[in-house]
């Protein structure tokens, strides 16, 4: 039922190439919304002669996600919103009243529970004046905010959103993937910078500082994985946590201790890397006054806002594909429900507890945030990674040995997570000032 | 007269050398400098992938076996090379490689 | 250990979360156009005129124009045009009116000395805040008509503070009843009769909480105990000094 | 299969030499990082993925982190602002110098005979170069890690202060 798709050859790097007749899909499953995305793609791209038909898959793939990633962004900032209205016992958006212009004479306003707020919004965005400072860089003010969405666009292209749904299907993947996302912290750097202003300078900084802590703790925390599915590959690492252990446990990365905590610090990171909530130093607007979002208005904003919400969208697919199994569904019986749909409520649930988070925990302090990283994070990502040394050196045995290695391998990351976090605690202890009585 | 391929990849690397070394000569700021010193070692790694690519017989990954080590130390290289800038920074205030020319502090 | 200060955290926004949609009593907010939100007794922001009834708001207006607020007014954002006839006011006595009172609320700060130095309780604050107008200087300043608003208004407002209003007023009013029978047995017994005109009070409907006139409210100054009103009453009918 | 090689080279060329000479050292640093990518992308053209990503890992990503860290720790004085008065003399030798160079390696290139038939590219997979380093590179592997621990560690021992109880923020 996995067709899998063997690179031949590097160079054959291009488009959706998993599938490329409806005879392939037939084998990989004969349900039709299983297979209907790439039945849509090959009824459009069919029609072209051969030649041209992978520049037209490809094409056809960058358009799917910039339209379904697109729409994403736009409902999740409302969701967002109206998430953190709930969490502060307030509606939240509420009011954008639907277009309802040839009956509006006798339907009136409809509110639909603000769902025409991102709409209203991006009216807003579009027609706002575009400001750039008079001082500033107007190329590099210009290329920012693009780059930024170039970057965290790119690195959605490797994630599989369901059985065969890959735009491009890479050995080195994974690694692709942390290629791309680096680049984002250069686009942040390039809009701080090119603003000639001090706060988006400092802005910038900050992000740097930030974005290379956390890139650490992010990459080895994902090595376990690579580790035990023997491949860079996400349709590999996908493929290796098929299955159920006594029919119901799924043989997700998650449901093991080293798989856990390696989720838990590859989420910490990613919202790190993100400049999400607690760590969103870089645009902290209390202090930096959004930092290197200061001086952008209009389209260029909302592409920053953009690329937020695509670099957030494509963390949270990683960790989906590199911890929870995937585009898997989590029980066997639930098998009938298509790929990408689990694929989509996984990424929403973990998209949810970014925004849990947001509302929640107020923002570190710089010391705090880089110290964080390079004492508790990766020490304990290091840990980690013999953590699965461990598990697999004590999987080959006797069943017994397969039993004792999961106590083994969850005080091997317990103890020091307690360790570390007990010096961790005591740093954040009430802060004594020096000069002041 | 045509190139082959591989001519025209060992070109390539000695047009970038070239612009690196020139660069590198030429310029006063330290940061420059290292910069066009990181160019010419790019140029090198250039070459490593080219040979292994039209080798007759490519044994498996030598190249890249190269590059990935070259690309290793050159980072280690670049650290250590700016923190020497800054260093010089601090002592002299300014970044211009030709008053950085006493040993004593 | 690390980390169950950060699930308590999240379990307090997991509650909310959850809670709002059910329980309406978490809502800290309203929905402000259609809902309007119950202001607290002591909001305040600008001043409006006390008038009697709101039948005839113009007619009743407890002020007599005697501008002490308009001098005392620290932005002097108040502009008072005396009457030149006299109209009788609630309690019958004739009084002046203002012929033009008004207020520029785009520079009145809301301090209420106005309301403080008021004698006859002529002028309160307002919790009116939808006060957006297009036209910054017509739409702000505000007329006497804009202003004019009826005790009961009064009493809407601000509950608590109305009916202390009205119980001095009409305490002053019983006081400068008797002190008015016994000046009235008093002349009776000196001269006589023949003086019917002067005792027939108009029996005004609101006149239980509302009879305030000049007259009762000046007698308290030298026989009613009645420590608030005192400083001001010294200067009942003529406009007073400005201090 | 050429022509993709010719635009890489002249595009990654053109944005190295103009970074060379800008007097902006964000631009150039900028450029030169654009010109790391065109590199990896010439390894991608090569089939060396896992050698491209690197390079953009590293380079775009980490390296260029690291000189625009300096960049902005580095407040350039009024005196950077002048050209230095043997600035033109010595850009004319080093225009010499690597003009030299170049002749001698275009003519090395040209006068060699290199007429390799281009082959089906040479496949390195990621689990054949991941053999290759824990196999027959292990000690080499090694080393590189000592290196880049150590220098790290003089990296960081050469940039901090070394001021007087200068503990004070450690806490």
């Amino acid at each position: 039922m996995s067709v899998v798709v063997v690179a031949t050859s590097a160079s054959e790097w291009t488009a959706l190439r998993v599938v490329d007749s409806l005879a392939l899909v037939a084998t990989a499953t004969d349900r039709f919304l299983e297979c209907a995305p790439v039945m849509l793609r090959d009824a459009v791209t069919g029609l072209l002669p051969d030649p041209w038909r992978w520049i037209a898959n490809g094409l056809f793939a960058i358009v799917a996600i910039f339209a379904v990633f697109g729409l994403l962004f736009a409902f999740l900032t409302l969701a967002e919103r109206k998430i953190l209205g709930r969490v502060q016992n307030r509606p939240g958006p509420n009011r954008a009243p639907t277009p309802t212009f040839p009956f509006a004479k006798f339907l009136g306003k409809i509110r639909t529970y603000g769902l025409a707020q991102p709409f209203a919004d991006g009216v807003k965005a579009l027609t706002k004046e575009d400001i750039v400072p008079d001082g500033a860089d107007k190329v590099l003010h210009f290329l920012a905010p693009v780059a930024l969405l170039a970057f965290a666009t790119l690195t959605l292209v490797v994630i599989p959103f369901g059985r065969n749904l890959v735009a491009l299907q890479l050995d080195a993947a994974v690694l692709y993937f942390f290629a791309a996302g680096a680049a984002t912290e250069l686009a942040v750097f390039m809009a701080g910078w090119a603003s000639r202003n001090k706060y988006s300078l400092l802005a910038a900084m900050r992000a740097l500082a930030q974005l290379i802590s956390y890139e650490l703790p992010l990459l080895l925390s994902w090595v376990p994985v690579v580790m035990i599915a023997g491949s860079l590959s996400t349709v590999a690492i996908v493929e290796a946590q098929a299955g159920w252990k006594f029919g119901f446990i799924p043989h997700w990365h998650v449901l093991t201790p080293w798989g856990f905590a390696g989720f838990v610090i590859f989420m910490v990171a990613a919202l790190a890397e993100s400049n999400r909530s607690p760590f969103d130093l870089p645009e902290a607007e209390s202090e930096l006054i959004a930092g290197h979002l200061t001086e952008y208005s209009g389209f260029k904003y909302a592409f920053f806002f953009m690329a937020e919400y695509f670099g957030m969208c494509a963390l949270s697919g990683m960790a989906v594909t590199l911890f929870l199994g995937g585009w898997r569904a989590p029980l066997p019986f639930l098998e009938f429900i298509p790929s990408y749909a689990w694929f989509g409520a996984k990424l929403l649930a973990l998209i949810l507890g970014f925004m849990w988070i947001r509302a929640t925990f107020p923002r570190l302090r710089i010391d705090q945030l880089t110290r964080f990283s390079w004492k508790f994070l990766v020490p304990l990502a290091l840990i980690n990674l013999g953590n699965t040394v461990v598990w697999a050196l004590m999987s080959g045995g006797s069943p017994a040995l397969a039993l004792a290695r999961w106590p083994v391998c969850a005080a091997i990351i317990v103890v020091p997570f307690v360790w570390l976090g007990r010096a961790q605690s005591a740093s954040y202890a009430p802060r004594t000032y020096r000069y002041a009585a | 007269m045509s190139l082959s391929p591989l001519q025209l990849c060992l070109l390539f690397s000695s047009a970038l050398f070239c612009v690196g070394l020139v660069g590198a000569l030429s310029r006063s700021n330290t940061i420059l400098v290292l910069l066009g010193v990181e160019l010419m070692l790019n140029a090198a790694n250039l070459n490593f992938i080219a040979f292994w690519r039209f080798s007759p017989s490519p044994s498996p990954a030598t190249g890249v076996m190269f590059v990935i080590f070259s690309i290793a130390v050159a980072a280690a290289e670049a650290a250590v090379g700016l923190a020497l800038v800054i260093a010089i920074y601090r002592h002299q205030k300014n970044i211009r490689l030709q008053e950085a020319n006493r040993l004593k502090g | 250990m690390l980390g169950t200060g950060l699930i308590q955290g999240l379990a307090v926004t997991a509650k909310n979360l959850v809670g709002s949609f059910h329980d309406p009593e978490r809502y800290t907010t309203v929905e402000y156009p259609e809902v309007k939100p119950k202001l607290p007794e002591n909001y305040r922001n600008f001043p409006f005129l006390v008038s009697e009834t709101a039948e005839d708001p113009m007619g009743t207006l407890r002020c007599v124009a005697c501008q002490i607020c308009e001098k005392e007014c620290p932005p002097q954002c108040i502009y008072i045009v005396k009457s030149k006839d006299k109209k009788l006011d609630a309690s019958g006595k004739a009084q002046l009116y203002p012929a033009t009172f008004a207020i520029d609320t785009s520079v009145c700060m809301s301090c209420q000395i106005c309301v403080e130095v008021c004698p006859f309780d002529a002028i309160k604050m307002d919790q009116e805040f939808e006060i957006a107008t297009t036209d910054r200087f017509h739409g702000l300043l505000l007329n006497r008509e804009q202003l004019a608003k009826p005790n009961s208004y009064y009493h809407q407002i601000h509950p608590t503070e109305a009916a202390a209003v009205d119980a001095l007023l009409v305490a002053a009013r019983k006081a400068a009843e008797e002190k008015a029978k016994a000046a009235a047995a008093a002349k009776a017994a000196a001269a006589a009769k023949a003086d019917v005109a002067r005792v027939s009070r108009p029996v005004n409907p609101a006149a239980a909480n509302t009879n305030t006139g000049q007259e009762t409210r000046a007698t308290p100054a030298t026989s009613a105990p009645q420590p608030p009103a005192a400083p001001s009453a010294e200067a009942p009918k003529p406009p007073p000094p400005a201090a | 299969m050429i022509l993709p090689l010719v635009i890489i080279a002249l595009l990654t060329i053109a944005v190295a030499a103009i970074a060379m000479t800008l007097r902006n050292l964000i631009h150039s640093a900028l450029l030169l990082i654009g010109s790391w990518a065109g590199i990896a992308a010439f390894y991608f053209w090569a089939g060396a993925e896992f050698a491209a990503f690197a390079q953009v890992l590293v380079y775009v990503g980490a390296v260029s982190m690291v000189v625009l860290f300096a960049v902005l720790l580095t407040r350039r004085s009024r005196a950077d602002l002048e050209v230095a008065p043997d600035a033109i003399g010595r850009g004319l030798g080093a225009m010499l110098a690597g003009g030299a160079v170049l002749g001698v390696l275009f003519g090395a290139v040209f006068a060699t005979r290199l007429d390799v038939a281009p082959t089906a590219a040479p496949t390195a997979s990621v689990r054949a170069i991941g053999q290759q380093l824990m196999g027959a590179h292990a000690a080499s592997l090694l080393v590189v890690g000592v290196i880049l621990t150590v220098a790290l560690l003089g990296a960081v021992v050469i940039a901090s202060t070394d001021r007087e109880g200068g503990k004070e923020d450690a806490r």
